[in-house]
């Protein structure tokens, strides 16, 4: 067989791909068609990712892990926002195509996280000495839940930094430092496992956002950027004092200072000390969330950011919180996140699923009302996490991954309608189906996702939370009532966003400066086409997403019970104390500490020469 | 044949992804292309789809229905199902975590979902075929048929999922083809609001399914009809639905002042899980089926066009309610008190429906009630366990319905051409002696009618029929015997299940009857309404508006008719659809003809209803399985049950003969005169959307309006707000300070370096005791400092042990046990200033170090028995025996034999007795 | 009078340096706070020499004094610079006008 | 009273007055005069602690560039430079200055007598200590980098001190005629010269 139709046969899904994605679009010209094209056919490459080959996998040795991934993932973007810097200002198309260039490389890298079989454990490990001193380490993996987190992350940002560019047209210099340095700090806080560097990242992430919302925002938008800054701020100064006791804690009873995740996780607090470094992780995560009653920033913040910015907020931000819940919440303080659990759900459904739904349904600006809704679906994935079943907890890291794309193009589709009116009123608008039909059509399919409806993945997530709280053993009675309750919440996400569409695209044209809007341009569609595929693939093969997380979520749970279990043996009264270590050295590189009971009293220091010992390459077992 | 059967094996019948992928193809093409391709490639497409989904699905019928007829030759009672298996979608948790249920995305095919595939397809086709031309000059025609071909598909996946989730796929896909085809016209904003009038009434519904999912999920512990069938005897048992958790929340404080108050909050009140069930699903039904309460949205989504009425508001979505409770029979069985609601709902619904039929003019607004009625007999039928006769009704319904409202969007076609108001077209009093100009139409409305109101013969006579003669002679048996459901481990009784009331069956008659006469009555209206009399829509022309009240009024500004076509015959696209409706809905009742005993639907579906039917997974006493009840002399009531039903036929029709006919609509205007409240009310449908807007839907926009305000004021005004001005207010204080006048800062700093030199000037005497408790060794270090030199008194008399300051920091010091000491610690600096600190060291007498069992402490439960209770924890332990009389004295607490006593160790200090000294302590 | 003792120079240090202190305080006129700060600058080099000469070992003393001189150099030239600037901008020398850090 | 003794409280009271006559006289140019004693006498005493190098970079740095620079600024300034602060409060802080002066020298003294043991005269001076080559080599040695430091901060301060000082050209005036030499010498210094009229250019 000659090579040309060999690659016709094995390539056909991209050549199909391309074949109709430059068939679709009407009235484009040919560049615009080929290049959709691409995009469809690229499209169809990371969705036929997703599918291993089941022979083929089953025959082929365990792929390497290039041990340096993670840190090119993390570090091009943040090397590309140096890089930045030394181009020139004058010349923002240059600017701009580097920036894309950067985050399009950074997306290609983290595609290579699909092709490792996700195991439970932690995979790409890179461990290096930072600061030795205080016990602080460049400590970087993955597992199959940040995994996800990340490709998240580089998936959106190159869509919320096109459509950016496609907006904004002043500072494109800072523009393209902020979205690059964001990007790369979010990264890194998804992949670290030293809580110094966690926080580093968690913090660094902080100031690109509040110049994003503060130089391309709307009319108020240094009180929003403001708002922002301190809510979180204030969460996660207290954040940063319990990490510091647990690190002083852990020094104490193991002897050496250390910030590592793995080694902290280990560490069984007394009860109250336990309950109250949970409760200033808690308040950081449910800060960023975010949960009734530290919700408000939200609204602001979106409201008043521009598109780019409120896609990756909703998009990547939020899930910051929630993924320190499961990372570090549940990891670390298990027991007083168990005894808590019942109450915190209540908490997500009512403040958060149905209070969020039924502010929204009241707001005026189409903005706002989006917000509202990402503080009701968070509420969803929040009442996942504190059911901490299987399901409850894939369902809501799926329904982390869904928000971010229909949320993210929900506010993309606002966008969209903000730069041809630059208003978001709703009643402003009203029978806008008839001038923008593309439009109509996508924002009405996105909202079918948001508001769950079968098919989309909207619903896989949701069904999968009600479900997993339904039978959680944690939230016990209350949580059958929970579920019930979040499930009202899916009428009322049908209540608020059918309202908004009726009001927006359906009715008469009453408003004549609506009649000569132009449809969807080529930007906007490329911008949305991955968003609206991604809808329909995990809506309909949600697995070839979950079956890589599956194993670390189990693990969670498993270390969830675990910890649990290890904080209701704690006298009331006993001193801190050490669990014994699950995976030994090869996990942290650390020494085993001292085992409780021999020579008390006398801790040595630990001996420096394990530090030294190099640490595994890759580390998966 | 053989071919065929080989070809598609029943574990792998991929004949269902040629049924399902057709529709989903038509739509995709159409609704991409369709605006390019052109409306005859449209038509074309969606046709071909549709009619090759029907083809496959006559070829999956015949295939089954020669697999079940093998099996039946084999004597297997097992029902015959082809299964297409798909991909797993998503594992869920069962039970408490235990297992993990993976849901599949897995297709079915059993006689049930056959005869509905069949259905859906053939009156699908039909209706598209018909629409090619009713819809033809519309600009959207390509995404109507891309609505419509996505409806097929998604209904085809409701029938023919194998599991809950998959059908809920469907089922609500359904509906979003429905909000998307009400609103199809949605440049009106009734049209819009219609639809998501729909959308969100059939959420709630589906609210119910999805809690339905949940506790099936829970209970049975699996979600595909094999799974619920084997697994569905597990619903036999309680549920706590009151309170949830182990109290209601506050009764703790009521347990010492009103322990009445709080038991009689805290009794537990128990359902059984089935009926939960059961009512979820039945909630889910009822939405969709636009049953009562949920039947709101159906008479409004009549604003979609014609086609989309005949298809999805009458003949086939929202039949997906009985198809549900006919799938999920073998669950609603067992309850009873379930299933009689279901009956109930479904003959009130009838009556209500038809009630508010009688008044309405808009020819789609009856037809619309009217399916609701018939909708509520159907779960009449099934609510009295009679599954195959409301199944048959679902059959002969479509196409009666179908046909009726088919032949009205003909009359309407013709109405607007002159009018070109749609809703004056639609309006039955601008109609009338329609016969002459459209006779073909008129015979499918005919044909259609007569089927309705039950004339012997006709389909709907044998459907309506049997779902009467049902109604009095079966009901549903208790599932356990005598109802009561046991508790395997202590033998008592749970639960006592409510049964079916004894006067259930006459009322059920009763009402089926009534809704029968109703029936007859306001159907034959309305087709006397349409084609007898003389034609009066010769006045109106396009523009025109009914007028206000006064129907007297035109009478005196009588004009002759105003130039425009006439009303004429429809084309053959869309009188040959109506008319083989019509043949169908006249003929078809031979297919469960059981006063003629020729009934083979009803065996052919039996397997299906097996589990409904008394099959024995759950033991009942006297060997049978939950299921229907049969009255004992059921076979000889048939006849004379017959007779009120033809009553009921002659007494409508005739009556509506009499009235609208005969006398013109004369004593309906009379009695509207005499009773204009009565009519009005009645006229504006009982005014129960009315009554939705003022209480649920106005309880749920305050509760909206009160969260925004709350969240304005108290969120972000209280917790946002009031720590920015305290933060403000401090900020204003400490600005007080900053004068910005350089010097300033330098004196602050001044100062600051005088207090630290005074620090370091001054001798800190500190001091840390290092325990060993079990050695009796005691260490007490002191702090360093700058030049610091230290002087000890270990004894404690006053007198230094040494005249010099030394630089010994740390002095160990021994104790005996019980042995108090004070050591004094004198620091001199480098400014030869001294500090004097004194530490007290107490070693216990005991050594408390090794820990042994808590101290359990018994105290009296609120229920009289006593129980352990550890400190520090909440939870009591249980006493596993009762506790005997008390021996001694009131007060003194025995203890309990079931409880094994925490070993006291010798010397342990009571934690009851204040502790003096802790190790350590330094005072 | 006995031979020179460093508390001698250390005291001496200490006086020049709190006068410098004292002036940097209390004189509103920039020019005299400078030279307020090379007062203390000197005071404190004093002592650094004086302390040196005590503890032979090595010569640390008198490279930190050494630095402290590039450093009071440094500082001398930008401070007279800053203050050329803020009297051009306020024209006067008198600290009290420079009250904007409150602001 | 030794020649030593005599040299150093000599040396001192130099200083001392030097000191306070900078601090307390009206005029700044007094003040330089005084801070010029002080530095000289402090050289001195430098010298008297075998600190020979430091005593002759004392003099350059101090004596030859700051005060020749302040007293540079305090010419430029004119009569400005004068505050005249006559204000009560000024009265009153400096009161306070001047109990503070006394309450802190008090404890000085006290702390220097107390907190540092025994009084020991100083002994014998090293052979080659203070000198120019074991300062430099030591500053060459161990302190290079520091030294490259201060090196990069003098250059760092001249620039900045002459970005800060230069009078920046304010929107676009129209600019004094005169040949680009001539404004160098001739132009205004100062904005408030700019006014004045440029001298008329003779013939050359």
């Amino acid at each position: 067989m000659s090579p040309g139709l060999k690659l016709v046969f094995e390539a056909w899904p991209y050549l199909l791909a391309f074949v109709v994605g430059v068939l679709i679009p009407r009235r484009q010209g040919l560049f615009e068609r080929i290049a959709i094209g691409v995009v469809a056919a690229l499209a169809v490459l990371l969705v036929m990712g997703l599918w291993p080959d089941k022979a083929a996998a089953a025959d082929a040795p365990t792929p390497k892990e290039w041990p340096n991934l993670l840190n090119v993932i993390v570090f091009l973007p943040i090397f590309g926002s140096i890089s930045v810097l030394f181009l020139p200002r004058q010349s923002p198309k240059l600017l701009r195509r580097f920036t894309m260039l950067v985050l399009g490389l950074d997306f290609l890298a983290s595609l290579w996280l699909l092709g490792v079989p996700m195991t439970s454990g932690w995979h790409f490990q890179y461990i290096r000495e930072w600061l030795p001193t205080f016990g602080i380490r460049y400590h970087v993996a993955v597992d199959g839940v940040s995994t996800w987190l990340v490709l998240l992350s580089t998936f959106t940002t190159p869509i919320a930094a096109y459509v950016s560019f496609g907006s904004l047209k002043t500072r494109t210099k800072d523009l393209c430092f902020s979205l690059l340095l964001l990007h790369g700090a979010m990264l890194g806080a998804f992949v670290s496992l030293d809580l110094f560097l966690f926080y580093v990242f968690w913090e660094l992430m902080l100031v690109p956002m509040i110049i994003l919302i503060g130089i391309w925002g709307g009319v108020e938008k240094i009180k929003a950027a403001y708002k922002f800054f301190l809510y979180t701020m204030a969460g996660s100064v207290l954040m940063l004092a319990a990490i510091l006791y647990m690190v002083w804690t852990h020094k104490e009873i193991a002897g050496f200072v250390t910030f590592d995740y793995l080694a902290l996780k280990n560490l069984v607090l007394p009860k109250t000390a336990a309950l109250l470094c949970f409760g200033a992780f808690l308040l950081a995560f449910i800060i960023k969330v975010p949960m009734f009653p530290l919700h408000t920033w939200l609204p602001d913040a979106h409201v008043q950011a521009p598109t780019g910015g409120s896609i990756i907020l909703a998009a990547v931000l939020l899930k910051l919180g929630t993924y320190g819940y499961i990372r570090f919440c549940m990891g670390m303080f298990a027991g007083p996140a168990w005894s808590a659990a019942a109450n915190l759900a209540g908490l997500a459904v009512g403040g958060g699923v149905l209070y969020g739904a039924l502010v929204a349904w009241k707001q005026d600006d189409v903005k706002r009302l989006v917000a509202y809704s990402s503080v009701a679906h968070m509420g969803f994935v929040m009442l996942g996490l504190f059911a901490a079943t299987r399901a409850g907890v894939e369902g809501a890291l799926l329904q982390m991954v869904n928000h971010g794309i229909s949320t993210g193009a929900l506010f993309l589709l606002v966008g969209v309608i903000y730069d041809r009116r630059h208003t978001r009123e709703v009643r402003e608008f009203g029978g806008l189906a008839k001038v923008m039909p593309v439009y109509a059509a996508l924002f009405v399919l996105v909202t079918m996702s948001s508001i769950g409806v079968p098919g989309t993945n909207g619903f896989v997530g949701e069904f999968m939370v009600i479900m997993g709280a339904f039978v959680s053993l944690p939230l016990g009675s209350h949580g059958q009532l929970q579920a019930v309750l979040a499930t009202t919440g899916v009428i009322l996400a049908a209540v608020y966003m059918l309202s908004l569409v009726q009001k927006m695209f359906f009715g008469p044209l009453s408003n004549p400066k609506n009649a000569n809007l132009p449809d969807l341009n080529v930007r906007e569609t490329l911008a949305l086409a991955p968003l609206i595929a991604l809808i329909f693939v995990l809506g309909l093969f949600p697995n070839v997403f979950l079956d890589r997380a599956r194993d670390s979520v189990a693990s969670v749970i498993e270390g969830y019970q675990e910890g649990r279990k290890a904080y209701m043996g704690m006298e009331p009264g006993a001193a801190a104390k050490l669990r014994p270590r699950k995976g030994g050295n090869l996990e942290t590189g650390y020494p085993e500490p001292p085992k409780p009971g021999g020579e008390t009293g006398k801790k040595e220091p630990a001996p420096t020469a394990a530090l030294d010992q190099a640490p595994p390459a890759g580390g998966a077992r | 044949m053989h071919a065929l059967q080989k070809l598609f094996p029943p574990t792998e019948f991929a004949l269902l992804a040629v049924i399902l992928l057709l529709p989903l193809l038509g739509a995709i093409v159409n609704g991409v292309f369709g605006k390019r391709l052109g409306k005859e490639a449209v038509t074309t497409m969606a046709l071909f789809a549709i009619g090759g989904s029907f083809v496959a699905s006559l070829a999956s019928f015949w295939l089954l229905a020669s697999a079940q007829s093998a099996a039946h030759a084999k004597g297997s009672e097992e029902a015959v199902r082809f299964l297409w298996k798909g991909w797993e979608w998503v594992r869920i948790s069962g039970r408490h975590d235990m297992a993990q249920l993976p849901l599949a995305i897995d297709f079915s095919y059993d006689a049930l979902s056959g005869v509905m595939s069949l259905v859906v397809t053939g009156v699908g086709f039909l209706i598209h075929l018909y629409s090619t031309k009713y819809m033809d000059k519309d600009p959207s025609y390509h995404r109507f048929f891309a609505y419509l071909n996505l409806f097929i598909f998604s209904m085809l996946v409701l029938i023919l999922g194998n599991s809950l989730p998959v059908l809920f796929v469907g089922w609500e896909g359904v509906g979003l083809c429905s909000y998307l085809l009400i609103g199809f016209w949605f440049d009106d904003e009734k049209n819009a609001a219609a639809g998501k009038k729909a959308f969100i009434t059939n959420r709630i519904g589906d609210f119910g399914l999805i809690v339905a999912m949940a506790l099936l999920v829970y209970y049975v512990g699996s979600l595909d009809w094999s799974g619920i069938e084997g697994g569905r005897s597990n619903l036999l048992t309680r549920v706590q639905m009151w309170p949830v958790g182990n109290q209601v929340p506050g009764t703790g404080f009521l347990q010492a002042s009103m322990p009445s108050v709080a038991e009689a909050l805290n009794r537990p009140r128990f359902v059984s899980a089935a009926s939960l069930v059961g009512l979820a699903l039945f909630l889910g039904c009822a939405g969709k089926s636009a049953q009562f309460p949920l039947y709101v949205w159906l008479p409004d989504a009549m604003a979609g066009p014609t086609p989309v009425s005949a298809l999805i508001h009458a003949a086939t979505m929202v039949t997906a309610g009985v198809y549900l409770v006919c799938r999920m029979a073998g669950v609603f069985v067992l309850s009873p008190a379930v299933m009689f609601t279901i009956a109930l709902v479904g003959a009130g619904t009838a009556l209500l429906a038809a009630s508010i039929a009688f008044v309405q003019n808009d020819i789609k607004k009856v037809l619309a009630y009217s399916t609701v009625s018939q909708l509520g007999y159907m779960f009449l039928g099934v609510g009295v366990g009679a599954f195959s006769a409301g199944f048959f009704h679902v059959l002969t319904h479509a196409f009666f319905k179908a046909c009726l409202f088919l032949a009205a969007g003909s009359v309407i076609y013709a109405m607007h051409k002159r009018i070109h108001d749609t809703d004056a077209s639609q309006d039955m009093r601008n109609m009338g002696g329609m016969k002459k100009y459209m006779p073909k139409t008129f015979a499918a409305f005919a044909m259609a009618w007569v089927a309705i109101i039950g004339v012997p013969g006709t389909s709907g006579f044998f459907s309506k029929d049997e779902i009467l003669f049902k109604a009095y002679t079966s009901s549903v048996a208790m599932p356990v015997a005598g109802g009561k459901i046991m508790d395997p481990r202590s033998g008592k009784v749970a639960l006592e299940l409510w049964g079916w009331p004894s006067w259930g069956p006459t009322v059920l008659y009763a009402m089926g009857v009534l809704g029968a006469v109703m029936t007859a009555f306001y159907m034959s209206r309305l087709v006397f309404g349409i084609f007898w009399g003389d034609f009066k829509g010769w006045k109106i022309v396009k523009g025109w508006k009914e007028p206000e009240h006064d129907e007297h009024h035109d009478d005196h500004h009588e004009h002759g008719p105003i130039e425009g076509p006439k009303p004429k015959e429809s084309p053959w696209q869309i009188t040959v659809p109506i008319l083989i409706l019509g043949a169908l809905s006249i003929g078809a009742g031979f297919l469960n003809a059981h006063p003629v005993h020729i009934a083979p639907l009803d065996h052919f579906l039996e397997p299906v209803f097996k589990f409904a039917n008394g099959a024995k997974d759950v033991a009942v006493a006297g060997g049978k399985g939950p299921g229907v009840a049969l009255h004992p002399n059921a076979h000889g009531l048939m006849w004379p049950l017959m007779l009120p039903g033809l009553l009921a036929l002659v007494a409508g029709a005739g009556g509506a003969f009499w009235v609208y006919v005969q006398q013109a609509g004369g004593p309906a205007k009379a009695l509207a005169e005499k009773l204009p409240g009565l009519h009005a009310l009645v006229y504006d449908k009982w005014r129960i959307d009315e009554l939705y807007e003022e209480t649920i839907i106005g309880a749920v926009d305050s509760l909206a309006e009160f969260a925004v305000v709350f969240d304005r004021i108290v969120v972000d005004g209280i917790v946002a707000r009031v720590t920015a001005f305290i933060v403000a207010a401090s900020g204003t204080g400490l600005r007080l300070i900053q004068t910005g006048h350089t010097q300033a800062y330098a004196a602050v700093m001044v100062v600051g370096v005088g207090g630290l030199g005074w620090f370091f000037v001054a001798p800190h005497a500190a001091a840390t005791v290092k325990p060993d408790e079990a050695s009796g060794s005691y260490q007490i270090t002191a702090a360093p400092g700058l030049g610091y030199q230290y002087r000890w008194d270990s004894d404690g008399d006053g007198k230094p042990d040494s005249a010099e300051f030394g630089s010994q920091a740390s002095l160990p010091v021994n104790l005996e046990r019980g042995e108090q000491k004070t050591v004094v610690l004198e620091v001199k600096n480098a400014f030869e200033r001294v500090s004097k600190k004194r530490v007290t060291l107490f070693r216990p007498k005991a050594d408390a170090s090794a820990g042994g069992p808590g101290v359990v402490q018994i105290e009296q439960g609120p229920d009289g028995q006593l129980r352990g209770v550890v400190p520090g924890q909440n939870k009591p332990i249980e006493l596993r025996r009762p506790a005997p009389p008390p021996p001694g004295g009131p007060g003194a607490l025995p203890v309990p034999p079931g409880l094994r006593m925490a070993p006291q160790p010798p010397g342990r200090p009571n934690p009851a007795e204040p502790h003096q000294h802790q190790p350590g302590d330094v005072h | 009078m006995m031979g020179q003792l460093v508390q001698h120079y250390v005291l001496l240090s200490t006086v020049i340096f709190m006068i410098g202190a004292v002036g940097f305080l209390v004189r509103r006129n920039i020019l005299v706070q400078l030279m307020s700060i090379e007062l203390m600058l000197n005071a404190v080099n004093l002592a650094l020499v004086a302390f040196n000469r005590q503890h032979q070992g090595n010569m640390n003393g008198h490279m930190f004094a050494f630095f402290i001189m590039a450093v009071a150099a440094a500082e001398a030239a930008v401070g007279l610079a800053i203050l050329l600037a803020f009297y051009r901008l306020k024209g006067s020398v008198n600290s009290d006008e420079a009250e904007t850090l409150k602001h | 009273m030794s020649v030593g003794s005599l040299f150093f409280s000599v040396c001192a009271l130099v200083a001392l007055v030097g000191a306070v006559s900078t601090v307390a006289a009206k005029n700044p140019i007094r003040g330089a005069v005084g801070l010029l004693a002080t530095i000289v006498a402090i050289a001195a005493l430098f010298l008297k602690l075998a600190a020979q190098f430091l005593a002759a970079i004392q003099l350059i740095v101090y004596a030859g560039a700051v005060v020749v620079l302040f007293v540079f600024v305090i010419m430029l300034l004119g009569p400005d430079a004068n505050t005249g602060e006559k204000s009560a409060k000024v009265r009153l802080s400096r009161w306070g200055g001047a109990v503070l002066l006394t309450v802190i020298t008090g404890v000085a003294l006290f702390v220097t007598r107390k907190g540092f043991g025994p009084l020991v005269a100083l002994g014998p001076v090293r052979a080659d200590f203070g000198s120019t080559e074991a300062v430099g080599g030591l500053v060459f040695r161990n302190g290079l980098v520091p030294f490259e430091i201060a090196t990069a901060l003098l250059i760092v301060a001249v620039v900045g001190a002459i970005a800060v000082a230069r009078s920046k050209p304010h929107a676009k005036k129209p600019r004094p005629a005169g040949h680009e030499t001539r404004r160098l010498f001739a132009g205004p210094l100062h904005p408030r010269d700019a006014e004045r009229p440029l001298p008329k250019e003779s013939a050359r």
